[in-house]
């Protein structure tokens, strides 16, 4: 076994091993809903979910991962104390991830006798005489020496900060093979920003008399400080200063925060290069003016000299603070020690200054910090929240940057990117198949979404029976999602009974066939109505995540509705208007509106089935010619809004296709519902929208 | 000896509470899981996380355990079964509890991962919030006693018990009490949607088995002090004395388990508002009303 | 009677190690803790000087002021994990020499003092809180009632300076 | 008599502990805690002397209670000083103070 | 059994507390010693390697609250030696302390009308 402990048999380790064979705790990847949507009930296995893989033993594989997926899971699979064991469901191997244990075919039978086998192999291999260390690349770390007050100063061996004279403090950085290095676009934006310019260090100049300019490095005749190379000329040359994270944060304006930390890598890379280019330039000036301000008033006895050095310093500190809590870090990146490099001659002037166990300022240090709405100046944590977390999506990579337990700043993105539309170009007969892979949380709706978009091409008109056979599909798939959105949402805000009870519905409506389904209506509907009328859930969610106008109009689907924009794109369709269907509108726009919406249209979903005949089963797709050539467009409303699909047919094939998905609009706006939140209340906000990080495009 | 019999009692509560717990959570009764869990945790690894504060990290579970021990030590089981019956009893359960925040708290700090820190920061929270609730209905209890020793509370029932003479003590004292145990609704430095595990997050192993036990323990005397403060403790009809306290408390463990199934998990500025906008009010209504009405009947 | 004396002595060695501790750590957290220890053991001290009220409340008061203190130690001071391993002390040579004097001189007087025939027992627990409630309510109640207005000051004091208003 | 002395040296030594804390601490939340260190001693010192000295004499106790109630009361006063300061400087350091002390 | 006594057993229970501990973890050494591995030691953090610091000045958001805490915690250092007296001394000890009890609670009135109650 993989996972096994080092030890020889014992009775003790025989003992532990049976009792962990029989309490298998799973963290499920990539999360219990897409588990739930393939029919599997984890519970029934005998497999009990947890909320962190530091509790579980088993790692329940659920289908093929993504590259990058794959690295979080190794991640999150390194995590886990030994003996741990991978159960592999639906999908024999995932790269990057060590072999797994047991691998079993997507199936309730096969995933009981998937669990029977993994309880043999933990309770025979739970204890080896000789393990092998995971060393996936995915979860090398290098480790690296970083002032605790000057993130900026980042070394290889430990030692002491040239600017304040702490020591060093050992971090662990991800290797550097990672592309998973914390994400959005960190390393790529890191690679491309413009180097420091070579020819800065032509003038030098003190950091406190910066009339003081000579050609080469020395001391300053007014202080004795060492000079400091000038930069100024390239910073005056950087139209994008203003536009850095910094200077956004240092107004009070929450709003404006959002549209920084936008999860649109473009936005991001610019600005950071812009603010690593401008960095290390403006300093000298800055510091200059600073210390000049503070002279006047501080005289604390013979620390002059040292806490003016101090001062300044402490504001270079800031600059990368911000850097670090604005946009990526540049403390884990190497573009760090570029920046670090920048003030190498002022450090060695520190250095002469020696301000070990000296006074420093915290007046300069927190100047520049950025201010709470309470006017604290406090330092930000960037603490990611996904790829894998246990109360989101997963695959979708939410990083709040925390102030206290507020979010300052949200970055959105996902670890499902499989490549591009190019694949989905096949064949007519195929292309509905691989269409409906695009999002396992909604494939009938890509499925009807591709079928309807090549009868478009073809200019094929449907009957009443395939029609009312695809609004079933439709809306029997709408029930289950927004059932499967109701459990993860019940975990999350901590309600164990709707989590229990809409798993155990998601479960039933998807295995549900042709047979009569009345029981299971009824019960749906009971449950949904109980839900809606819970007044602590009510409370828990009021006023949670409201979406500004601006910001509903850029949705479609529950969230717009929620905000009482009734947009949905089944109103054109002619049998859903024969079927007396009308969308479910709220108007209060939060994430309580949004749960209200997703249970009215439970509801109204069970209805339109009823009126068209109420049995689930596929319908027969009128057949197209092999050598369809043409262009079609179609609209679907899948279960998370509108899903646009162009395609270009030539020949039977599909050789163009353009989607635009609904979570592609969604995942923009998860900055303007969580940002100013509390941090339970932001992942509300975010869990609310219920975007599907795999229907998310480029 | 007494102290031997109350420990065992102790841990034989814990378990069974622990069943309860797992009926309430997975919906399934299952007498044997916790014991296997147990052993499962002590055969697995105990990772310590990179560069911890070790002490703080180490000493934490450790320090949960001994306050909710601590606790039980003055909760009697009947007029004999007490292992300490302190004069100031009804204060010194108060004391206890107080140090499960603080190992709260150094479980937060310790193993410097941001889930934990921002859920033990949290819980400090909501110690702020309960802290108030938990005071004042004992105090109450205390002034019908006329003492502090939680023997002489539970005797002091004998006509009526507390929870019939001052309701809105006992419901502000058992939700107060939920929100020490953080028995969900009230879950919040756990939260396993939220933060992951919260202040759990990164114990592992044997670490985590003594951090859930002590949990256990706590909850066992939580549920303990609501039976001996409100529901008459040992006093009741047929069985023995130990029975009835050992009853009462699994049945105020069972229900606060089976409400917190069907609640979702408070917003911890929820929490502070309701309790210091309408809970201390009313808990200072509480204790009027008590004054009055036992200066109505000693009159 | 000597157990009580080693009790006072273990507790007491207890409450000033970690009393020093508060300033040798460069941990905020650390040092705060540490100060609830120290005052802890001082509880523990009380206890083992039989006034068991007070024991009970110093272990009980200090455990939430203390954490209080921890989270403000946490919001205000720089590096409060102490990995930097900070020096944030001034006048040090003054400071030691003035509490090393200070505490000779609090010694001198607790050794050179005359004080008296020491009392054997003291009142059980119970009869102490009694006491002190009705000592409460009858001679020391304009001490009690004054105690009310001295903590409405201090909590409006604090609300008024320490919260932004906002718009 | 040897208690009370044991007790009475304690005290000091925290006095003592606590007097060159705060004396030497640059932080206001640090000088806090020198100071609640010497009342500890304090309140070592009138414990000792209400067990040892005089024990039916309740007043004693009551006057470690004031000094609880002073000790909860510099605590609140000056966290909320602390706020205020850090709120228009960003500094609790005694050290950035001067202007404080006129 | 003497007061002294008293504080013996819980001294003891203690000490038997962190035995039971010390107990625990020798067995689960013995069981086998965890195996160092690259990442296993960084806290969970969703599947990433995120090695921020996290040790820095926290927002703590309910510091008005905590500040009105402090003081009127030092109620209950009053309210219990006054309700074991209670009924012995009768409804003007329910006046005194009604007194006392208004007073505070003005505080707390007042950091409500300025804001100290909500998340700053």
């Amino acid at each position: 076994m993989n996972g096994a402990r080092l030890g020889t048999w014992t009775w003790p380790r025989r003992l532990a091993a049976w009792a962990i064979a029989r309490d298998l705790q799973t963290f499920v990847v990539p999360d219990a809903r897409l588990a739930r949507g393939a029919g599997l009930d984890l519970a029934a296995a005998g497999l009990r979910p947890v909320a962190t893989p530091r509790h579980a033993t088993v790692l329940v594989v659920v289908g093929a991962l993504p590259e990058e997926l794959a690295i979080a899971a190794a991640i999150a699979h390194v995590q886990m104390p030994r003996p741990r064991a991978i159960l592999a469901v639906g999908s024999p191997s995932t790269p990057g991830l060590p072999e797994p244990d047991v691998a079993a075919p997507l199936g309730q039978e096969a995933l009981r006798v998937g669990v029977a086998t993994l309880r043999r192999v933990l309770a025979a291999g739970a204890f080896a005489p000789d393990v092998e260390v995971a060393e996936s690349a995915a979860v090398q770390t290098r480790t690296e020496f970083v002032c605790p007050m000057h993130p900026e100063i980042v070394k290889d061996e430990p030692g002491i900060c040239p600017i304040c004279g702490m020591d060093l403090v050992p971090r662990e950085t991800a290797g550097e093979t990672s592309p998973h290095t914390r994400g959005h676009g960190g390393m790529d934006a890191h690679a491309e920003a413009p180097d420091r310019p070579e020819t800065a260090g032509d003038a030098y100049t003190c950091p406190m008399h910066p009339e003081v300019v000579q050609p080469e490095p020395g001391r300053c005749p007014m202080c004795g400080m060492n000079l400091v190379p000038r930069e100024d000329a390239v910073a005056r040359s950087q139209p994008g200063h203003e536009a850095t994270p910094m200077a956004v944060y240092a107004g009070h304006e929450p709003a404006a925060t959002a549209r920084v930390s936008h999860a649109a890598h473009d936005v991001d890379h610019a600005e950071h290069d812009a603010h690593a280019a401008a960095m290390p330039d403006e300093r000298p000036i800055d510091h200059a003016m600073m210390g000049h301000g503070d002279m006047g008033q501080q005289t604390p006895m013979g620390l002059q000299t040292a806490s003016h050095v101090a001062m300044n310093h402490g504001e270079h500190a800031n600059h990368a603070d911000m850097a670090m809590t604005g946009s990526e870090a540049d403390a884990t990146m190497p573009e760090m020690d570029h920046a670090a490099m920048g003030h190498a001659g002022m450090e060695e002037g520190m250095m002469d200054h020696s301000m070990h166990g000296g006074f420093m300022s915290m007046v300069a240090m927190t100047e520049r910090l950025p201010r709470s709405a309470d006017g604290l100046p406090m330092e930000w944590i960037e603490a990611p929240f996904g790829p894998l977390f246990p109360g989101l999506p997963g695959g979708l990579d939410v990083t709040f940057t925390l102030d206290g337990d507020g979010v300052a700043a949200a970055a959105a993105t996902v670890a499902t990117a499989r490549g591009v539309e190019a694949t989905w170009l096949a064949p007519t007969e195929t292309f509905p198949d691989r269409l409906a892979g695009v999002d396992p949380l909604a494939p009938v709706a890509y499925r009807l979404l591709a079928r309807r978009a090549l009868e478009a091409a073809a200019g094929v008109e449907i009957d009443q029976s395939i029609a009312y056979a695809r609004v079933r599909d439709a809306e029997w798939e709408r029930v289950g999602s927004h059932l499967g959105w109701l459990a993860e949402f019940g975990a999350l805000i901590g309600d164990q009974w709707v989590a229990d009870r809409a798993a155990e519905l998601q479960i039933a409506v998807v295995r549900l066939t042709s047979e009569p389904a009345a029981k299971l209506i009824r019960e749906i509907r009971t449950f949904a109505s109980a839900v809606a009328r819970a007044p602590l859930i009510a409370r828990r969610l009021a006023g949670i995540g409201t979406t500004a106008p601006n910001v509903a109009e850029s949705v479609s689907g529950p969230v717009a509705r929620a905000a009482g924009i009734a947009t949905d794109a089944r109103l054109e369709d002619r049998w859903y208007r024969a079927l007396g269907f009308m969308p479910s509108v709220r108007e209060a726009g939060d994430a309580l509106a949004r749960l209200h919406v997703r249970l009215a249209e439970i509801g109204a979903s069970l209805d339109l089935v009823l009126a068209a005949d109420g049995y689930r089963g596929e319908g027969p797709d009128p057949t197209l010619s092999a050598h369809l050539s043409g262009a079609g467009r179609a609209t679907v409303e899948t279960p998370r809004g509108e899903a646009r699909l162009r395609i270009v047919v030539e020949h039977g094939s599909v050789v163009e296709a353009r989607l635009e998905s609904p979570s592609t609009a969604l995942i923009r706006i998860v900055p303007d519902v969580s940002v100013g939140e509390e941090v339970a209340d932001a992942l509300v906000a975010v869990a609310s929208l219920d975007l599907s990080p795999w229907e998310v495009t480029p | 000896m007494t102290a031997a019999t109350i420990v065992a009692a102790l841990l034989a509560g814990a378990y069974v509470v622990a069943v309860l717990e797992g009926w309430a959570t997975t919906g399934r009764f299952q007498p044997g899981a916790p014991l296997v869990a147990g052993l499962a945790l002590l055969g697995r690894e105990s990772v310590v996380p990179r560069r911890p504060d070790r002490l703080l990290y180490e000493t934490a579970p450790v320090l949960l355990l001994a306050a909710a021990v601590m606790a039980a030590a003055v909760l009697p089981l009947s007029p004999e079964l007490v292992a300490v019956d302190l004069a100031t009893g009804a204060l010194f359960v108060n004391a206890a509890w107080a140090y499960v925040m603080v190992a709260l708290v150094m479980a937060g700090w310790g193993p410097n991962g941001a889930y934990a820190m921002v859920a033990g920061w949290r819980f400090l929270g909501q110690l702020i919030a309960y802290a108030m609730l938990i005071v004042m209905p004992i105090a109450t209890v205390g002034m019908r006693a006329e003492s502090l020793a939680t023997t002489a509370i539970v005797s002091s029932q004998v006509g009526l018990w507390n929870a019939a003479t001052q309701p809105i003590g006992f419901v502000l004292f058992t939700l107060a009490a939920m929100a020490v145990a953080f028995i969900p609704p009230f879950d919040l430095p756990t939260a396993p949607g939220e933060l992951a595990g919260g202040v759990a997050a990164e114990y592992t192993g044997v670490r985590l088995a003594i951090f859930r036990l002590a949990r256990l323990v706590l909850v066992v005397t939580l549920a303990a002090a609501v039976a001996v403060f409100f529901l008459g403790g040992w006093l009741g009809p047929w069985l023995p004395a130990w029975a009835w306290t050992g009853v009462k408390t699994l049945a105020v463990a069972a229900a606060m388990f089976a409400a917190g199934r069907f609640v979702p998990r408070l917003r911890a500025e929820h929490l502070l508002q309701w309790t210091w906008k309408l809970g201390i009010p009313l808990a200072l209504f509480n204790i009027a009303w008590v004054g009055v009405t036992l200066w109505w009947a000693d009159r | 009677m000597i157990a009580q004396t080693v009790a006072v002595a273990l507790l007491g060695a207890v409450a000033v190690w970690f009393g020093a501790a508060v300033f040798r750590t460069s941990s905020m957290v650390r040092s705060a803790l540490s100060l609830l220890a120290s005052m802890a053991a001082i509880g523990g001290m009380f206890l083992a000087m039989e006034a068991e009220f007070l024991g009970v409340l110093q272990l009980m008061m200090m455990a939430t002021e203390m954490a209080i203190m921890a989270v403000f130690m946490v919001m205000y001071m720089m590096d409060p994990g102490g990995l930097g391993q900070m020096d944030m002390s001034h006048q040090k040579r003054l400071s030691l020499a003035s509490g090393v004097l200070a505490g000779l001189a609090a010694l001198a007087i607790a050794f050179l003092g005359g004080w008296g025939p020491v009392a054997a027992t003291a009142p059980d627990a119970a009869a102490q809180t009694r006491a002190l409630g009705i000592e409460m309510m009858t001679r020391s109640l304009l001490v009690f009632e004054t105690a009310a207005v001295t903590i409405l000051v201090a909590m409006i004091a604090s609300v008024a300076v320490a919260i932004a208003r906002r718009r | 008599m040897t208690t009370l002395l044991v007790a009475l040296a304690i005290g000091a030594v925290l006095f003592a502990i606590g007097l060159y804390g705060a004396l030497s601490q640059t932080n206001l939340v640090m000088i806090m805690m020198g100071v609640e260190l010497m009342l500890g001693g304090a309140m070592v010192n009138l414990v000792a002397f209400w067990r040892f000295l005089h024990p039916e004499r309740i007043e004693g106790q009551m006057f470690v209670l004031i000094v609880m109630t002073v000790m909860a009361i510099e605590a609140a006063v000056g966290f909320g000083l602390g706020t205020a300061r850090f709120r228009a400087k960003g500094s609790v350091e005694m050290e950035e103070a001067a202007e404080l002390k006129g | 059994m003497s007061t002294l006594q008293h504080y013996l057993v819980l001294a003891g229970l203690i000490v038997g507390t962190i035995g039971l501990v010390v107990t625990l973890l020798l067995l689960a050494r013995a069981v086998g010693q965890t195996r160092a591995e690259a990442g296993k030691d960084v806290p969970f953090a969703g599947g990433t390697l995120a090695p921020k610091p996290v040790w820095v000045r926290y927002h703590v958001r309910y510091y008005g609250v905590a500040l009105l805490f402090l003081a009127f915690d030092m109620e209950m250092a009053f309210m219990y030696p006054w309700a074991v007296v209670y009924r012995e001394l009768g409804l003007p000890a329910l006046l005194d302390m009604g007194v006392f009890l208004s007073v505070l609670f003005l505080g707390i009135l007042y950091g409500w009308s300025e804001g100290a109650l909500r998340r700053q």
